[in-house]
């Protein structure tokens, strides 16, 4: 079991890991343009989550690359969209900030902090009334629990019994602001306590993120209700590419990158055998292939045609249920 | 029939007809709505479809988005277009976006209603006309009601459609009573001609279109000037084309709208007339609007802030006796 | 001392509760129009802080006629502002719901549930960047406490420890939603408690509102940071005057009627020996002559004139102070 | 001199003089401004007076009232124009009506600085352009900045009001260098002249009035159409005086703006121009403006949905051949 998962959480996370890094590149290259926020340092947290969490929707924010790809979406429709080509998961309309796949329940990439807590709400809502329990899965940061929207969302969720899982990605940044400076509490799992079941784990830790989820989602599922998570986690990058980072004091990056979440994973699963490092390799030469492939594909794919500017605006189509 | 009942009557054949429509907003469940239009669906659908939700306008909205993105078809009531201003966000950055972002992906089949307009002495915060910030909003389509069968057909149509609709009402004819008939084919994005005539095409929506067709009247017996009243269903997208068949006609343009003139819809309407018709027009475009202040309180300032029959009536023959009417 | 404070309080309380009550009349024979909401039933809680709280300044939602007397503000000139007359306090512009007296530290009336709260937020940040440290009285209603805005301006307030005292009326009811329909959490104090000191008092005995805000008056002098009070209350009437009230039972009503604020402090003024029978008499009298004042006043007061349509629109000028 | 210099040198020669002015936003203190505006702010005048606050766009206004209500002169920041939507309680609301509603004892001598437009591929969120919704709402000023000097002059009389201003900047502009020239009795509700010409009037404001200088010099090269130049620095109110002076000898006028047509600040011109200057018009206005569509990721369609300098040339030659100019 353990084994199983060990690659699976490897190989999920070193995707999501050198996706993002080949990403940089591109955009450095200039084939990427836009905001481009990675995910470096919080795979754990994004592939522990959704791979706990298994069937049910998922609501993200804009730094939604590695849940995309945990969530199964095709590399090189994610890598098409980047590159603004129509082969895209939206068409080359959306870009990083806006990946969306409903075939696989998964309904973006927001690019209005906390804007996306209120739709989970109601689509975990929705689901309910339509007699599934799978819930949904909503995740957000840590500057977005400071948002209003954040709030009146818990309420209605715990007021209306919504099967929803609040997962906050605590990396202690909002940009350029530590959360001391913007959130009179610094555990956020406080923030929702009266509410719901809530708390903290170790967001570099995908077994330990992956589990609470699991736990998360048997409640969900049983009572119908929601629950909060808090996941400690942090960014290595700058909060975009737009963005150095530099506000960070060396010591502090130090601090966490000795707790890189694929390391950690690494060492663990060769240290109680569940990887070897000859697996390891194989992964990381299927990955990068993988990525290659998602390149390639997203450079010889066709830019959207000129039509697309007004396309996909309205549907333009009635419902015949109601006479 | 009463206004607030041919919304009801909308509704309710909603909802019967469509599981899949639920209603939330404040009071509009156990309390039957502030301005009782969502009466009795509380009783007869359950709390499951007609919600009660917090005084949380922008997770309302937000929530209403979720639903429809699972395939429910909300009509979600913000309690008067001023509290809107707290679901902006929702309105303007994630309903007439998300389809678009998504590569047509996602679909919003959801709508937004509201009353708005002033009722009297309500002042400054309870008072406004806002279709304008909603129209100028590519991806929205925008909605409005001057009476019942336009209320009832349109409030339905709007159910109906995939796309998300702002759907005004106004909160002066919520107890208006008007013929109602239901018809066939009633379509809101078609503007309503609602009386013929010659020299002159007056453009209108909401309450004041009932005002309009007073002056119209009026003028008609008093000045023999002959209107056509054009009635607006929607505010995005306009039917320009019905306004040109009547303008190259009439070759005068009166719209007549109760938010302050400054960016309301008549700055819109007027500019494409004169874009479009430019070589038709014996006058240029008249816009009759409301004052460039917030409503006061006090009566007869709140009177002299917004178009009266009287004072619409005046407006026009003044113009009309500046341009050869 | 007691004494003293029966006296005053049973004035302002009698004043309200009378104000009110004529505000009614006058309402149905058409001399105030729009929404007029009454506190009838919520005196204690009004007078309680008004009194309390002393020097500071005073932030209220639109049922305020009664926060508006107890800080002092002529009922001449209230009255003559639900007239619509241009010598109110808001030169008839504003109406029952946007009453203003800067001279007195009253900023509003305001008709938007929760909007005023950061504003409260605002100035108490100023008063304590000037010196001064008086701080803030911020009245709200149970409803405003599921807005995001509040939210907001909690942790706003405890982050940058702004003395603010946030008074929550609780009287169950959001216009004809009732709390438990609304809030997940009824009792409305816990939503305040990790940010700042926060307690729950009965809304219906003057004194204990009172002591409770002088005490909250003392932490905020003291250390400068916000501090929050839930006074449990009933209102007696509709919402407003558009509103019977009747979704509420019987029963409950009675219930609350027999805590009526008013007679409660009667009868312990009378048992205390505070007050005595006379006393009451003269103090009715000298309130039943201030309010037919008021309203001769009112009455008598002109109408706005044309101009001041498009007066106080726009201040136009500009300081001098910067080059 | 970089824009966000001008920007950054008025903020601190405003700061310096009175100790009244303070900052507030998010990331506006210690990171510097995400767009580095408020650079070195936070380390000259403190924390207290660099206030970097949470993710709360509509309290973040809120409380810049409530300072402004206690004789703080508060310069709060909104991230970009997109997020501004969150804050539209306080700013359609509060701000426009409070001093309206007390009869003139509230004032708000306040700010509220943002950036909007299209930059590049950031996509709906994050490319709008709403200066319309705030020019629309009577009690506000909506004041704009097109190069270094309006940046520095604008903003720095912006704060010296005892009125509140919403004051518009472009992300794209904050980088662009200007020749540098403080000047004597600059006066943000007077329209700028940037060029003088005889065919045609161009009005236009914030990054676009810079390809419109652009485009000028190509009709003037290469069509031998003379174009007058108006930057508005006012959006509202409008300097039509300076419009109507420079149309009575042009006889012409375009309108161009990033923003989507429909509704737009250009609809308003129009309509003016059309209302008083019917009679010396030789063409109906035209208006330049963005798609009626939410801005695309992909580069080729973004530029489709906005005016580019080639799509601004073309349409004026085109328009000016139909209307014989
Ligand atoms: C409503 C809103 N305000 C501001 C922004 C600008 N912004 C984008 S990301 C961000 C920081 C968000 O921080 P957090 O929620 O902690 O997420 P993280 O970036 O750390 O993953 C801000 C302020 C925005 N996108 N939306
Ligand atoms: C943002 C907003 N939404 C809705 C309304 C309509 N409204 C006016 S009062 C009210 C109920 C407020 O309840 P509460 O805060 O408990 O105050 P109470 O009236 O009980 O004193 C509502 C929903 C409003 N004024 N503002
Ligand atoms: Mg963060
Ligand atoms: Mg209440």
């Amino acid at each position: 079991m353990s084994q199983t998962l060990a690659e699976k959480f490897y190989y999920l996370m070193k995707l999501g890991r050198e996706f993002e890094l080949r990403c940089k590149e591109e955009y450095l290259k200039g084939n990427i343009s836009g905001f481009l926020h990675l995910a470096v340092g919080e795979e754990a947290v994004h592939v522990g989550a959704v791979v706990g969490f298994g069937k049910g929707d998922l609501f993200c924010p804009y730094r939604e690359h590695v849940l995309a790809l945990a969530r199964g979406i095709d590399p090189r429709l994610i890598m098409a969209e980047m590159f603004g080509k129509v082969t895209g998961v939206s068409k080359g309309k959306g870009g990083s900030m806006h990946l969306y796949e409903p075939r696989l329940d998964f309904y973006g990439g927001n690019a209005i902090v906390a804007a996306h807590i209120p739709h989970a709400v109601g689509a975990g809502y929705a689901r309910k009334l339509m007699g599934e329990k799978a819930g949904v899965l909503c995740i957000f940061g840590d500057g977005a629990t400071n948002n209003g929207t954040f709030f009146e969302s818990l309420n209605m969720a715990s007021l209306w019994e919504v099967p929803v899982l609040f997962l906050c990605e605590n990396n202690q940044y909002a940009i350029g602001t530590h959360i001391s400076r913007s959130s009179y509490l610094k555990d956020l799992y406080l923030k929702a306590r009266d509410y719901m079941p809530s708390l903290q784990v170790d967001g570099m830790d995908v077994f330990e993120v992956y589990q609470a989820v699991i736990r998360a989602k048997e409640y969900i599922e049983e009572y119908g209700k929601p629950y909060f998570i808090e996941a400690l986690t942090y960014r290595f990058e700058g909060h975009s590419m737009a963005d150095k980072g530099d506000y960070r004091s060396p010591r502090e990056m130090e601090m966490f990158k000795k707790r890189d979440p694929l390391e950690l994973l690494m060492k663990k699963s060769l240290k109680e055998g569940w990887l070897t490092k000859e697996q390891i390799v194989l992964i990381d030469q299927r990955v990068e292939r993988l990525i290659d492939e998602s390149v390639e594909f997203a450079k010889n794919s066709p830019e959207p045609s000129e039509e697309e500017l007004y396309s996909d605006l309205y549907c333009g189509v009635c419902s015949h249920v109601i006479p | 029939m009463l206004y607030r009942e041919a919304l009801n009557l909308a509704l309710d054949h909603a909802m019967e007809h469509d599981q899949r429509v639920v209603l939330l907003g404040e009071d509009v469940g156990f309390y039957g709505g502030n301005y009782k239009v969502t009466e009795g669906l509380y009783a007869k659908y359950g709390q499951k479809r007609v919600i009660d939700t917090p005084i949380a306008e922008n997770s309302i909205v937000g929530t209403a988005i979720g639903m429809a993105m699972m395939g429910l078809r909300p009509v979600a009531e913000i309690m008067t277009a001023n509290f809107s201003m707290l679901a902006m966000d929702q309105i303007v950055n994630q309903i007439p976006k998300l389809r678009y972002m998504s590569g047509g992906k996602v679909f919003l089949p959801l709508v937004v209603r509201m009353p708005q307009g002033v009722a009297k002495q309500l002042a400054a915060q309870h008072s406004q006309s806002l279709e304008h910030l909603f129209a100028s909003i590519p991806g929205l389509y925008v909605f409005c009601a001057s009476d019942a069968v336009s209320a009832y057909h349109g409030l339905l149509q709007a159910i109906k459609m995939d796309d998300p609709v702002i759907f005004l009402e106004h909160v002066l004819l919520y107890g208006m009573d008007f013929p109602f008939e239901p018809m066939e084919g009633f379509d809101p994005l078609r503007a309503r001609v609602l009386k013929k005539g010659r020299d002159l095409t007056v453009v209108s929506y909401l309450k004041i279109t009932q005002d309009v067709l007073k002056v119209a009247q009026w003028l008609e017996e008093r000045e023999r000037i002959s209107c056509e009243v054009i009635d607006l269903l929607s505010l995005r997208p306009i039917d320009f084309e019905t306004i040109y068949e009547s303008v190259k006609r009439t070759k005068r343009l009166a719209i007549v709208h109760e938010a302050p003139k400054t960016l309301g819809l008549g700055a819109e309407v007027s500019a494409r007339i004169s874009e479009e018709l430019f070589y038709f027009l014996d006058a240029p475009p008249l816009r009759i609007a409301g004052e460039e202040v917030p409503i006061p309180y006090n009566r007869k300032l709140e009177l002299m802030a917004i178009p009266t029959p009287e004072r619409i009536y005046n407006q026009i023959v003044n113009w009309g006796k500046r341009h050869g009417l």
